[in-house]
């Protein structure tokens, strides 16, 4: 009853400051109405006893991703976009909201009457413990492979938003 | 969800924030007095109640007051929500870190263990990271919703200093990490044991890493030398430009909470956590009565003697105001913790109803007791060694602290993870 | 054995990829490239002389004692597979031995001949994958992989032939032999697939590998109709391969190539694919006495015909191939009877004295300086002794004289053609006997007029060039002395019964070639003895009288020349115009037709026309669905969605 | 217990609300705010769909959702600044270079 209620409650908030990311004028409430989704869904992963995932959301979506997303708002200044821009293609952004509407309409649809058993989890499920066994052997490959990426990713980026190098 | 375990919750809430707020006018007080010390002038000593002024201890209280009574000004062109959040954050963050360190070890309560930490998740290590790096938010935050370009300058800096040295934070934790071989900081502290020589810095990649949080720790702090997001010199005052009465108090107070807790992680991932020096828990417990008149027993005699200390002291008519009966106010205030301290050491067990130190609740209890104590001793040298530093060294320059992150800690941390890995294995045979 | 089996043919093609490689780096020297030319073909020489020994000793006559080796599965597409497997049998065990051996003294002979040419690796390059390809043709297990050989061979002897390309006249030369046999293959192609479709459509399993063709005619009933039209289809490609009528043509021209190519492919192994073709595919040919008749007749006109046109020819080496072209007629004339193990025998001492003939004539133009016209030759006996001799030897040989190999296989086909069998032969046999003799007779004239114009009466190619003559080196010599000795004791291999010899190489083929098609005594022992000793008889008075026509009266040859207005011999000497009537019939009106019909039409407007009106569609296409990429993200972003909703749709509805 | 078919749902909104967003918005930083919001709905599928079935599987491929994120949005970020320096906009509509 009570992680209902907690449920229930993250998930509103979730999805009220989703809306706020999507329809928000101003970047940075954007960004902010976004950690407070991610925020949320840690919540909701605790619940699912995902306790690890939740740490690594706040840790790597709050405490990094959206770091940088703010910090680059912040250094281009980007203010409220300009309405005369945004009432550009409003009949394809109308057309857009009911097609992403349907999208959920048809997702709902599929997902409402899903139903299975719950597994039992024993008590150190989605623990540090638990994670990194795996991580570190039957997902090693998959894991040094991330590694690259990100190095490659770092080097573009730098690349990419340098001056000159 | 049982009403006991609703309680220890609440209860173990109230300690952590007493602990945490209760170094704040401390250290208000350790700075200003501290600064004056080093620059070789007396400081704040002069606010007094009622003539006592305790060395200045007073001031701060003066301070508070004079920052909630002031006119809280909201400029015209803030974006007010954010302007109205952002001190929140900051502070709120800055206490939530502290959740996961713990300050004693479990205690004995109403039948069951309690650890005296908030929460022992799992993931401690990283949940502080999480939640730490939060903290950037309030400062960004301000900065932006200002609509002050050195509000916002200081904001930029502070997300980008904080951004690159919690990647030194992080590395440094995390040998500390590897080195205990778990990610709870109270399976750290238990770990590192109470022989100071078992404790964290004392390992080549321990000591490495001990320097490198500490670095990366003054700039997460936003202290001198790295307090380039406020430096006054350059941007006035950075991001809480804008800030006036109890939102900047927020900042202020916030300030310190971060340096509290940033000693706090130091000496729990480095020295020892709560362990008292050569005195580990079981020890504590079983000999608690021998212990405890040992302890209250001689804090009552230091205590009775500063008091009579204190009244030889009295000068009638030296300032010619109530500054003149402060040595008797404090010696009778002394006299009275002294007569307090050896009740606590020498009643229970002597009175009905209150069981005596053999009993397990009060063993540990006591124990308890003298691991916060420690703990906030280790702090308090921590924290004096920020005041210090902030007192003595010059600021950065804005590149040089880029570049001591990323091009001399990023290293040193990768090489430092590299030597853990092998110290580990080598010292695990 | 059979593990090596691969070896025989990829040793030289081991010596033909270093050999290409020093010939595109020149990083070879000269001595490496005929180290490495000679040593791969020895070395298959030695493996094939052990495969035959093994062979030798498997199972007993009239067994049939047989190797295969399997390397990998080539094609497989449904109930169609070819493997790429190597056969030897007795039949491909002579070949082999002949390849392989002849072709190590043409190599050795070559490393002399070519010692001047700065091409040499390129040379070594292409005679040792033709070595390769050869021995893939005869050592083939199925027609698949004997095609590949067929169509190497026809590849190495364009590039041989066309050897010095910078002389038009012989690059033009390479291209009209590879053309005239394009025509060939293109049957030997067509009977490949009407075999493959005449046999899948009787119902059997359908293959192409040899001992399965074999047995599957056996069992499966196929129409003597479809037999024929594979078999007359094969024969096609045998005649473009081995040079008989229509398709013989390329051959003489063929002499443009190097002279050790010219004995080695154009005498002694690559005209010889089509008989061992036959000989090979004897069990389809046995079906089909049309086709055997046809190929009889061919031969035996073919025979007679080139034989006549040497008479006349004054190039030496023209002189020679039309010879082969003529004995060549005689091989297919004795596959064509039934009498396949004398067409061998005939093959194999032709390749004795054949190459023996080009290398003495590649001796005399070293010698000579390059000069190939006999007519200014005369009187080098004297001065290079080796080749005059191992020339003689070889003349006397080819020409049947009794004794030498030459007799014994020739006269075997003649005794052979007049016994012919009439289930098999539709032609009376005397008839045959008749064109093959007076071939015969025809072969000695024009191979001794070649002897004693060259070697005989006074040098007539000028004082400087008679300074110049001198005798090859040892390298040139020794294939000489070797193939001539074996052009005169070849003949043991297999006399014949009736000279109470062993027929050794008939015994030696009987497991593989039918034994009951031919010699169906029709004459007795005493008129074959007797036929034979007329022939004889015959042969020394043509050996009398070229002696008398270019000796003794030098002015007789005129005189015959002149016979009838000169027609007969301006014809032989023009080789009846055929080249002529080929260019007038059908390379002309081909050529038109591709210019002013299918250059101008097909090409132009249907094919490229095609061709430009898809790009130009395509251009349309794109100009319109260019239109869709507007740049704007959220355009591209919406037609994800668009999908996704589609997909979403889909899958919720079903 | 919170069913799977709750969190699922909440997922599809999220994730349909993040596809909108990148439909509708012409802020490169927030159209990539929104592919994070998506990133982040397909993550709670994950981590539902794992604790439904008692794995941690989802829990390791949600870490690697959240690696690819990261990278996504340092390169991401890198372009929004190069472009910004460019064309002085972070509007995507004024962004058509690659149009046909």
């Amino acid at each position: 009853m009570f992680e209902q209620i907690l449920f229930y409650f993250f998930a509103i908030v979730a999805v009220i400051s989703a809306v706020n990311v999507v329809a928000g004028k101003n970047p940075i409430a954007c960004a902010i109405s976004l950690i407070v989704t991610l925020g949320a869904l840690a919540g909701v992963f605790v619940l699912q006893d995902a306790h690890f995932v939740a740490t690594i959301q706040v840790l790597v979506y709050a405490g990094a991703i959206m770091v940088l997303f703010v910090f680059v708002i912040m250094l281009l200044n980007l203010g409220p976009e300009d309405l005369d821009k945004e009432g550009r293609f409003t009949r394809l952004k109308g057309v857009g909201v009911l097609f992403a509407m349907a999208g959920a309409a048809l997702l709902i649809w599929n997902f409402a009457d899903y139903s299975a058993a719950m597994a039992r989890i024993g008590p150190g499920y989605g623990g540090l413990e638990q994670i990194s066994g795996k991580l570190f052997t039957e997902y090693i490959i998959p894991f040094e492979a991330i590694s690259v990426l990100l190095m490659a990713a770092v080097v573009g980026a730098v690349v990419i938003a340098k001056r000159e190098l | 969800m049982d009403y006991t375990g609703l309680i220890i919750v609440a209860v173990r809430c109230v300690i952590m924030l007493v602990f945490l707020l209760s170094f704040i006018p401390v250290l208000i007080w350790a700075e200003r007095r501290g600064a004056g010390f080093i620059q070789d002038r007396p400081g704040p000593n002069r606010a007094d109640v009622f003539g006592v002024r305790l060395a200045g201890l007073i001031q701060p209280i003066a301070d508070v007051v004079k920052l909630l009574f002031k006119e809280d000004v909201t400029p015209r062109n803030v974006f007010r929500p954010f302007y109205k959040i952002a001190p929140a954050i900051t502070m709120t963050v800055a206490l939530v870190t502290f959740v996961v360190v713990p300050l004693a070890d479990v205690v004995h309560v109403a039948g069951r263990d309690v650890s005296v930490q908030v929460s022992d998740l799992d993931t401690g290590l990283l949940y502080l990271f999480a939640v730490s790096s939060l903290g950037v938010y309030g400062i960004m935050l301000a900065g932006w919703s200002a609509n002050n370009k050195y509000a916002l300058m200081g904001g930029l800096r502070s997300s980008a200093q904080m951004i690159s040295y919690e990647i030194a934070m992080g590395l440094a934790a995390g040998v500390m990490f590897l080195l205990f071989g778990t990610a709870q900081l109270d399976d750290m502290v238990r770990a590192q044991g109470a022989n100071p020589l078992g404790w964290g810095v004392v390992s080549i990649p321990g000591l490495i890493a001990f320097v490198m949080f500490l670095v990366a720790s003054f700039a997460e702090t936003n202290r001198t030398p790295f307090d380039l997001p406020e430096g006054e010199s350059e941007l006035v005052a950075g991001y809480h430009i804008e800030y006036s009465a109890f939102k900047f108090a927020m900042f202020f107070m916030a300030e310190y909470v971060n340096m509290v807790v940033a000693s706090g992680l130091l000496v729990t991932l480095f020295f020892g956590g709560y362990q008292v020096p050569f005195l580990p828990t079981e020890t504590i417990v079983q000999h608690a009565p021998l212990i405890a008149k040992v302890v209250f027993g001689g804090a009552a005699l230091v205590l009775a003697g500063l008091g009579v200390f204190a009244f030889t002291r009295y000068r009638p008519g030296k300032y010619g105001d109530n500054r003149d009966r402060e040595p008797l106010v404090v010696g009778v205030l002394l006299l009275v913790l002294a007569v307090g301290a050896a009740g606590v050491g020498f009643l229970p067990g002597v009175i009905p109803g209150i069981p005596g130190y053999e009993h397990r609740t009060v063993a540990t209890l006591l124990a308890a007791a003298l691991q916060i104590g420690t703990f906030a001793g280790k702090i308090a040298l921590f924290t004096w060694l920020f005041i210090w530093v902030r007192w003595t060294l010059p600021r950065f320059r804005y590149d040089q602290l880029m570049r001591l992150g990323w091009t001399y800690l990023f290293p040193i941390g990768i090489f430092n993870l590299v030597l853990a890995g092998v110290w580990v294995l080598a010292s695990s045979g | 054995m059979e593990k090596y089996l691969w070896a025989i043919p990829l040793l030289p093609l081991l010596g033909a990829g270093i050999n290409g490689f020093g010939a595109l780096t020149g990083a070879l020297s000269r001595r490496a490239v005929y180290i490495i030319g000679c040593t791969v073909v020895a070395l298959s020489f030695i493996l094939a002389c052990l495969v035959n020994w093994e062979l030798a000793h498997m199972g007993g006559h009239g067994e049939a004692a047989r190797m295969v080796s399997v390397w990998f599965t080539w094609i497989s597409a449904g109930s169609f597979g070819v493997d790429a497997a190597l056969l030897v049998d007795p039949l491909s065990g002579v070949m082999i031995l002949v390849i392989t051996g002849v072709g190590f003294l043409i190599h050795l002979y070559s490393t002399g001949y070519m010692a001047h040419d700065p091409s040499y690796a390129r040379y070594f390059a292409f005679i040792n994958l033709f070595t390769f390809a050869m021995l893939l043709l005869v050592m083939g297990e199925n027609l698949l992989v004997m095609f590949m050989g067929w169509e190497g061979v026809g590849l190495c002897s364009y590039l041989l032939i066309g050897f010095w390309f910078t002389d038009t006249e012989k690059a033009y030369a390479g291209k009209k032999a590879f053309i005239v046999n394009r025509v060939g293959d293109f049957g030997f192609l067509l009977g490949l697939f009407v075999l493959y479709w005449t046999l899948a459509h009787s119902g059997a399993e359908a293959t192409l590998s040899f001992t399965g063709l074999a047995e599957l005619v056996e069992t499966s009933p196929v129409s003597e109709a479809a037999i024929t039209a594979v078999c007359l289809l094969l024969f096609v490609g045998a005649t473009g391969k081995s040079a008989q009528i229509p398709l013989y043509v390329w051959l003489p021209d063929a002499m443009a190539g190097p002279t050790p190519v010219s004995a080695l492919i154009h005498a002694a192994t690559m005209v010889t694919a089509g008989v061992y073709m036959v000989a090979r595919l004897n069990f389809l040919y046995v079906l089909s006495p049309v086709a055997m008749t046809v190929v009889a007749c061919v031969g035996a006109a073919t025979a007679l015909y080139a034989a006549t046109i040497g008479l006349t020819q004054y190039d030496i080496k023209k002189v020679l191939a039309y010879s082969t072209v003529s004995q060549l007629g005689y091989m297919f004339l004795a596959v064509g009877l039934g009498a396949f193990s004398a067409g061998m025998f005939h093959l194999v001492t032709h390749a004795f004295f054949k190459a023996c003939l080009f290398l003495g004539s590649g001796s005399v133009i070293h010698a000579m300086s390059g000069e190939q016209d006999i007519r200014k030759m005369g009187g080098l006996r004297h001065k290079i002794p080796y080749t005059y001799w191992t020339f003689l030897i070889a003349t006397v040989a080819i020409a049947g004289v009794f004794g030498t190999s030459g007799f014994m296989s020739k006269d075997e086909i003649l005794a052979f053609a007049l016994a012919a069998n009439p289930e098999y032969t539709l032609v009376p046999g005397w008839l045959l006997y008749g064109i093959g003799a007076v071939g015969a007779l025809l072969t000695t004239f024009y191979m001794f007029r070649l002897v004693f114009l060259t070697f005989f009466g006074q040098f007539r190619g000028g004082e400087a060039l008679e300074h110049h003559v001198h005798e090859s080196p040892w390298s040139m010599v020794v294939p000489l002395v070797v193939l001539a000795a074996l052009s005169l004791v070849g003949g043991l291999l297999n006399v014949p019964e009736i000279l109470h010899g062993g027929e050794r190489l008939h015994h030696w083929l009987s497991g593989v070639v039918p034994q009951t098609v031919a010699k169906v005594p029709i004459v007795g022992h005493g008129a074959e003895l007797g036929l034979m000793a007329l022939l004889q008889l015959l042969i020394f008075g043509t050996i009398a009288l070229a002696y008398t026509m270019y000796i003794k009266r030098p002015d007789l040859p005129a005189m015959v020349a002149g016979w009838l207005g000169g027609v007969p011999y301006k014809a032989s000497y023009n080789k009846y115009y055929v080249d002529e009537i080929y260019d007038r019939a059908i390379v002309r009106p081909i050529h038109s037709i591709s210019k002013v019909f299918l250059w101008s039409n097909v090409d132009v407007k249907i094919i490229d026309g095609s061709v430009n009106g898809v790009a130009r569609l395509l251009r349309l296409l794109s100009e319109g669905f260019g239109r869709l990429q507007t740049g704007r993200i959220s355009a591209y972003a919406f037609s994800i969605l668009v999908g996704m909703i589609a997909i979403l749709a889909y899958v919720a509805v079903k | 217990m919170v069913s799977t078919s709750h969190l699922l749902i909440l997922s599809a909104v999220l994730f349909s609300l993040g596809i909108a967003g990148v439909v509708i918005r012409r802020n490169a930083i927030v159209v990539m705010m929104c592919i994070e919001l998506m990133l982040n709905a397909v993550n709670v599928s994950f981590v539902a769909f794992a604790r439904q079935m008692g794995g941690v599987d989802g829990h390791l491929i949600v870490f690697f959702v959240m690696a690819v994120a990261a990278a996504e949005a340092g390169v991401g970020l890198a372009l929004v600044i190069a472009l910004f320096r460019h064309k002085a906009t972070v509007n995507l509509d004024e962004v058509n270079l690659m149009k046909g």
